[in-house]
């Protein structure tokens, strides 16, 4: 019988990221967006959603992993290299999954600023008010993950301008535009390529 | 300039378990029920209770989140309000 | 705007004639979504309970559906039957406990999908139970999809566009297929999306538990309730929605009382 | 004396109205039916209730909810009815309620489904597998006062010569130890104190909004674990110097070990061992005599079930051999050709012959 | 570069339709219900049909009827769904038709309803466990491919996380090898001519009145034979030198592997086994290493039920030691605490020094 | 007494316009009791089939009961269904051969007890099947218990006395409740204790048929039939008792047809 | 003594398979049909035919083992019997 | 806990009987009154019923193992001590389990006076005719058990009549009289006692 299957060794690149937040906030969306972009760009992803509780305003958290071969990592990530925080409400989830210096930008001036964040190499970014500047107060998410994008590299505006439009519902296309726009805005606010993505992770950590 | 609203009875409201679903309002005969512009703890509007009430329960019955309880008052009070 | 203090008990002398949740439940405070039909529904149940002075002699038999979040809420007696499975589980209670008071609480997933077949027979039996069905037309529990009561036009997970007959069959009416069993002594149908519906509903289920009370052999309540979420609209929307789209097919009213086939309509 | 002379189905029910049963639900299915045909007959007239349910899965329910009031109920069918109840099977044991399952199998292709739970998540039912209608009524009095003893269902593995043999039995009730009082049982006098009762399968608490389903099944995986070390039975017969040993299970056991008589009458050095509880299977049996045999030979009647718990058991200490195989009539009832003791015993002495070398003595 | 960003249950279902699958039937219960979803909303556009049946007893009789016809057909649920099917799963079987099984179950505790077949009588499903996306659009192809060569039901025993967790896959119909035209497939054009047929699971035969079961169930059990030896299937990594193995299926098998990856760049001689096939289970993998290892150890998120597989294939030649445990958090839908890399990692480092008494050199 | 030889076909010119068989059957012998009614009934299904010209489109799913006995004697491709699940079954055969005509056999415990929630959610589904009863109150194959059609006063293994409604429940008429549901084209329930009836109950099952060949959605016919063996009582007298037990209460004739509630009795 | 009988058609009987109920003998309207007094191989009596038939098919219809075959003459034979 | 099985080790004395005949002999009714009758007595009896076929006139088969303690024997027998037949139409299943030298009794002249019975310790017994003229036509097997209680010391008179009793079930009971009187006709029918049922097995074999 002709079959066969192919299996990673694992090995290559692999890079995790963890998105929180609280419903509402579009959590959801950015991170598939970015883990579209990286598909387009020929990389690998692995993706997880969480919802927490059935009512609004429970937490939403994501995760993705990403790397240029097939994922070794399972879908739960325990340690990872990077972080979104959309809201401080669970942040404690995710804090104690964050390696030590693990790269994070948070939405201020949303997320708590007294929470001590010395640990990590931390980004603000006023992702409602850049948002809102485009025309898309909701699309925060967004803005956090072009600034993500742009800080880390791991991928371009053009991939995840096509991503977004992949991503969004047809009943949200209309958006698209004011999205992209929030998009570029998180992109450019960010100092481009602080930490490579798509080092060898050695050289990294 | 104000007047007197005959007010037979009166409610409490726990207004953290309220879900903002607004059922309450058009329930209420007299319609001395309306939405918060703050929001509780939940981020969820919620209702208050102008003078007026009756007692009559039917906010009551129809709040899915019990955040209801009703009295009547032993005799009717006469409420001043703004005109 | 002068408003009332509502946070705490009027300082004039007035009665509490509805305290915030009846003293068959522990906990008001409930995981349901905003503006859902459901705990009203269930708390009428337990007000006529308690009204009825069995507050201490009654069991359930609980199906599973959004409102099993509720059911570690109640304080009685029951037992978490599975999905569709209520109705045998309650004739094994009752046929053991004949003075006790027995009654079922179901989705319309659970009665009249997964578990129609339970309910009829029951009925036909004559078991001496009263079966509650809080119908809002979708299974709400995972998501909102259509169900065997969705009625044509209404809007649910996988009818978006409203359910059309030609692909999606016909919807079941329970108070057209329990009237004419020889076992069935009571068959009502309500709803919750006025406060004058949430009292007659709680008149037809008191008539149903004396129907069992009296031995007249099997009772069934239908309550109607709002589901927003599943139905995919805006919550405040929910009772309109059920007015215009659901009531209208599945009228509301007694359908049998005392053994007898009656179509009072209201 | 006192014995009668009863058919099985007849004295199963006898001894299960002796143990206190005063609930059953069930629906025909062969060899099944009798069984439910004498619990409706005797059941009113033991102040109790026997409902012919209009289907399995309604029988089951109907146990459920009796039980659950405190009660002493059963139900039962055949292999199609009891994959039916499967999903309540799966529940009822995590809501830790002590149901008596009667199993009339058609043969014993339901090993299986009987002592791996056909239904989902982890849970076991004691299975006890009678080898004739004497144990059969001992079996279901044990099944009841084991089921409250460990708040768990106990089958009891039948079949149709079980339900069909009739023998002159002794019907009389074995006296227990006496157990708790169900506080657990539902009968509403609690409501609205706070102290209200939720039977349920998945850790909800009442007045816990969430479940705790972890928790409440670990304590369940101990006592299944307690139930393996103090429920397993065996009958166990000429072990101390047997060089082969043949295990069988319920009444084809009854073939084989008249066989295995009449074999170590004419000095083979054969043995036997039977599983009376096919769960927990009686491992330890089967260990202390690995050592000493060429082989352990399983008689079933099945494409080969029960091997796997004689292997479990035995871990490679001595050769397992499956010696029976599928064999069924043209009822599909499970009474086939190899229920014959002239070819069992051909069947044996080839295996014995084989295994040991030797020719029996004669 | 084909590969698209999907969901699991997505996945699974592009994959079907690649292979044909043409009707499919279920009832929502999580975490299938996505699959469902999908089901309905891409079938029809492939010219098929998705029933949104009433229950799962529907669900897997309308899939039964479609298979009979000859289509490619499928049906799926969750445990309790499974539970309910049985009867159905049992029978289908032994009438020998190619059913498709989708099971997204809650976690791994259904290791036995899947392998021992929770229905009545002798009968085995075949049952691939992908361990993520990509190998779970291969396995659903395969199980179609698979089904109509052995004309046996074929499940994909897949769980939350593999319904839930999107992947960038590549969704490309895989090229069998062809088949056989499907003669048993019922259209009526052969009826009155005494050739119609009678798709039956018992051995009755057109013109006959009796059946015939023992001769039917034996060719079945054949068929068992055959499929254990030509399709048990497995990974594995670092076993040359492994002193130590771990073995884990499915999902949980990812976060193991990523583990033992992780030790192995550390240093420390573990190996790793993954059945991908659960039944026909692939005891040849262990045997092999069985008599260079200290130990197995059995990484399962249940009480124990795959343990059992590894022990009967390698029948005390090696340690078989159990690693997980139930876990479960407050959804009950199987995603639990042991999930987890960091635990699982101090979980094998533990075990792997007790056996082998090796630290691992740093 | 002159008697007529019956050995052979007559010699003098004659037509033969009823053979011993109909075509789709294979063999007319078979293990039913003596004086059973269900082969009439299946023999009067199998000649509407031919006679409609429909002998090589047509198929199967059938249930578990005595007639099971027969069904390896039809010359029909068919599915042996589980006790219960053949409606089911039926929606998959048709669902994936839309052009062919699907039919179920079923007996009473079959579809009424086991499987009533099958029947009837195909029917509300509007699935173009057609789903035949064959209704003799009892349980035949397992010895003649009574099922959930047992009339009150019936006859059976467990109710020698007849069925009393206090202590069995009330019986369960699937022409109470298949007219109601949406999806339901034809309803007729006839009996075969005289030649008059089979003949009418032939009518009932073209018209069933008939009805799914023209798309119309769901279509059924229950088919009383004798079962001395189950009842308890002599033979000669199964049609008599049918007549005057069962017949009273299950109604003959056509209660739903080309959409329409009737109630035309006969 | 004899007279004739108009017969319009006539029966084939597979009288070994019949089961001996009789349901045939009130089911034909002429009465043509009576039981035998022999037994068959089952050990069962079988309907026996007189002249009289009608070849109507009732027989046919009512009989649950499927022993009969129906013939209808192209012309009515006149059958002579003893009066 | 206290919870004792009993099993019978085997030993001590154990016959089989096999009757055989066709539907509506009764042979079911006769073997229970025997089984009654031995169990009345304080043995130990197994004993199995078989139908063959739905319809009247199929086969009706029994088997009885009686003994003085449990019954080892399992409940299908391969090879009896004993039998009855009343009919030769499905006698060849009996024949080939009977032993060498077995006890038969046949009911002449119904069963084929043509078969070989020369393996056998064969008596013909005219169990109609006895039963008819004791005014019972339908008790012939009664007749039979009678007289094989008479022939093998099986059981006692009383004990069998006693048992009858038992065994005839309400609508039956006024048929009492008549099958007791078969019952000894058929006891009386025979030489008493030349073959001893409760010798030691080994000094018949
Ligand atoms: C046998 C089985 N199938 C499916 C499910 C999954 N399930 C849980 S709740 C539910 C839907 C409940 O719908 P309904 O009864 O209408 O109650 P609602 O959620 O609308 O209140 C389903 C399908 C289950 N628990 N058991
Ligand atoms: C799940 C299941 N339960 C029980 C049976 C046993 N069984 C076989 S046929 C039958 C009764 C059939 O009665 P009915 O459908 O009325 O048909 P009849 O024999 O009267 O023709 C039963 C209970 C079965 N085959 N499957
Ligand atoms: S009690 Fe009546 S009047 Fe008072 S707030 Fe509620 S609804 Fe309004
Ligand atoms: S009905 Fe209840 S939950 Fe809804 S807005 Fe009013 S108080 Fe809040
Ligand atoms: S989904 Fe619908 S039924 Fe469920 S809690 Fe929300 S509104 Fe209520
Ligand atoms: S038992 Fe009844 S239904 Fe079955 S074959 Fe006999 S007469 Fe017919
Ligand atoms: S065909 Fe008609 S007339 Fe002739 S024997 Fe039959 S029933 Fe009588
Ligand atoms: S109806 Fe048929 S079976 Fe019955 S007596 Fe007449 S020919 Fe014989
Ligand atoms: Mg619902
Ligand atoms: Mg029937």
């Amino acid at each position: 019988m002709i079959f066969l299957t192919r299996y990673s060794s694992g090995g290559g690149v692999e890079r995790e990221l963890l998105v929180t937040g609280i419903g509402g906030q579009g959590v959801q969306l950015a991170t598939q967006v970015l883990a579209r972009a990286l598909t387009l760009e020929g990389q690998y992803v692995l993706s997880l959603g969480t919802y927490g509780g059935t009512m609004r305003g429970g937490s939403t958290d994501a995760s993705l992993v990403y790397g240029d071969r097939p994922i070794s990592s399972p879908p739960i990530v325990a340690s990872a290299w990077s972080g979104l925080a959309m809201h401080h409400r669970f942040w404690e989830g995710t804090r104690i999954r964050l390696r030590p210096r693990a790269i994070l930008i948070i939405n201020a001036p949303i997320f708590d600023p007294a929470i001590d964040l010395s640990g990590f190499q931390a980004y603000a970014v006023p992702a409602v008010e850049i948002a809102t500047a485009r025309g898309s107060p909701l699309s925060a998410a967004i803005v956090m993950v072009g600034a993500y994008a742009g800080l880390t590299g791991a991928a371009g505006l053009e991939a995840l301008s096509v991503a977004m439009e992949q991503s969004l519902p047809s009943y949200r296309r209309k958006h698209l535009d004011t999205n992209i726009a929030a998009l570029k805005a998180g992109h450019a606010h960010v100092p481009s390529v602080r930490h490579l993505a798509w080092e060898d992770m050695a050289a990294v950590a | 300039m104000s007047r007197l609203v005959t007010t037979r009875g009166t409610v409490t409201i726990d207004v953290e378990r309220c879900k903002g679903c607004e059922l309450c309002i058009p329930a209420c005969p007299p319609g001395v029920l309306s939405m918060s512009t703050a929001r509780n703890d939940r981020g969820e509007l919620y209702p208050l209770l102008s003078p007026g009430c009756t007692g009559c329960g039917a906010c009551y019955y129809v709040c899915p989140d019990l955040c209801f309880a009703i009295y009547q008052y032993n005799k009717p009070q006469e409420i001043e309000v703004p005109a | 705007m002068t408003l009332i203090d509502t946070d705490r008990p009027p300082t004039v002398p007035a009665k509490e004639w509805r305290a915030r949740k009846p003293s068959l439940l522990l906990e008001g405070d409930h995981d349901l979504c905003s503006g859902c039909g459901e705990p009203i529904a269930l708390r009428s149940l337990l007000e006529v309970i308690e009204e009825l002075g069995w507050a201490d002699r009654a069991m359930a038999a609980v199906g599973i559906g959004c409102y099993t979040a509720l059911t570690p809420l109640l304080d009685v007696d029951m037992v978490q039957a599975l999905h569709g499975r209520a109705p045998s589980v309650a004739t094994g209670l009752k046929r053991m406990r004949p003075d006790r008071l027995v009654f079922t609480l179901q989705g319309d997933g659970d009665m009249v999908n997964e578990g129609l077949q339970e309910v009829l027979h029951s009925a036909a039996r004559g078991e001496a139970i009263t079966c509650v069905l809080l119908n809002n037309g979708v299974f709400g529990e995972t998501g909102g999809h259509m169900t065997a009561t969705t009625v044509l036009g209404q809007r649910t997970k996988n009818t978006l566009e409203g359910r059309d007959a030609k692909y999606h069959g016909h919807p079941i009416s329970m108070t057209d297929l329990l009237p004419p069993l020889g076992g069935v002594s009571y068959v009502a149908r309500g709803t919750v999306t006025t406060a004058r519906d949430v009292e007659r509903t709680r008149r037809y289920l008191r008539r149903a538990l004396e129907a069992q009370i009296a031995g007249d052999g099997f009772s069934f309540v239908e309550i109607l309730t709002m589901c927003p979420t599943g139905w995919f609209i805006p919550v405040t929307e929910g009772p309109g929605y059920l007015n215009d789209t659901i009531a209208p097919v599945f009228r509301t009213g007694e359908f049998k009382a005392d053994g007898k086939i009656v179509e009072t309509q209201k | 004396m006192t014995r009668r002379f009863v058919e099985g189905s007849e004295a199963i029910v006898e001894a299960a109205i002796l143990a206190g049963c005063r609930f059953f639900a069930g629906y025909p299915m062969t060899p099944f039916t009798e069984v439910l045909d004498h619990m409706a007959e005797k059941m009113p007239l033991a102040g109790g209730i026997c409902v012919n349910a209009e289907s399995e899965l309604e029988a089951v329910g109907m146990a459920w909810g009796a039980l659950a009031t405190g009660a002493r109920a059963a139900t039962g069918s055949t292999g199609q009815g009891l994959s039916l109840m499967q999903e309540s099977f799966s529940e009822i044991t995590r809501a830790e309620l002590p149901l008596v399952v009667v199993n009339m199998a058609r043969g014993q292709s339901d090993y299986y489904q009987s002592t791996r739970g056909g239904g989902h998540g982890d849970y076991f039912h004691i299975i006890l597998c009678p080898i004739d209608i004497h144990e059969a009524v001992e079996h279901i009095q044990l099944a009841f006062h084991l089921a409250d003893v460990w708040r768990n269902p106990v089958q009891i593995y039948g079949d149709y010569l079980l339900a069909h043999t009739a023998e002159a039995v002794e019907l009389e009730a074995i006296a227990f130890d006496t157990l708790p009082a169900k506080d657990w049982a539902l009968d509403g006098s609690l409501n609205g104190t706070g102290g209200s009762r939720n039977i349920n399968s998945i850790g909800m608490t009442k007045g816990n909004k969430g479940i705790e389903p972890e928790r409440f099944w670990k304590r369940l995986q101990a006592k299944y674990e307690a139930i393996k070390i103090a429920e397993a039975r065996h009958e166990a017969e000429f072990l101390e110097d047997a060089n082969y040993v043949v295990t069988a299970f319920g009444t084809t056991a009854k073939f084989v070990r008249h066989v295995i008589r009449e074999m170590r009458n004419e000095g083979s050095r054969i043995g036997y061992i039977r599983p009376i509880t096919l769960w927990p299977f009686p491992s330890q049996a089967f260990c202390d005599v690995a050592g000493s045999v060429r082989e352990i030979g399983v008689f079933e009647l099945n494409g080969g079930q029960m091997i796997d718990d004689v292997r479990l058991a035995v871990l490679g200490a001595a050769p397992v051999a499956a010696l029976g195989g599928i064999s069924s009539d043209e009822s599909g009832f499970g009474v086939g050709p190899l229920l014959n003791t002239d070819v069992i015993r051909s069947i044996l002495e080839a295996a014995y012959e084989r295994a040991t070398g030797e020719e029996k003595d004669q």
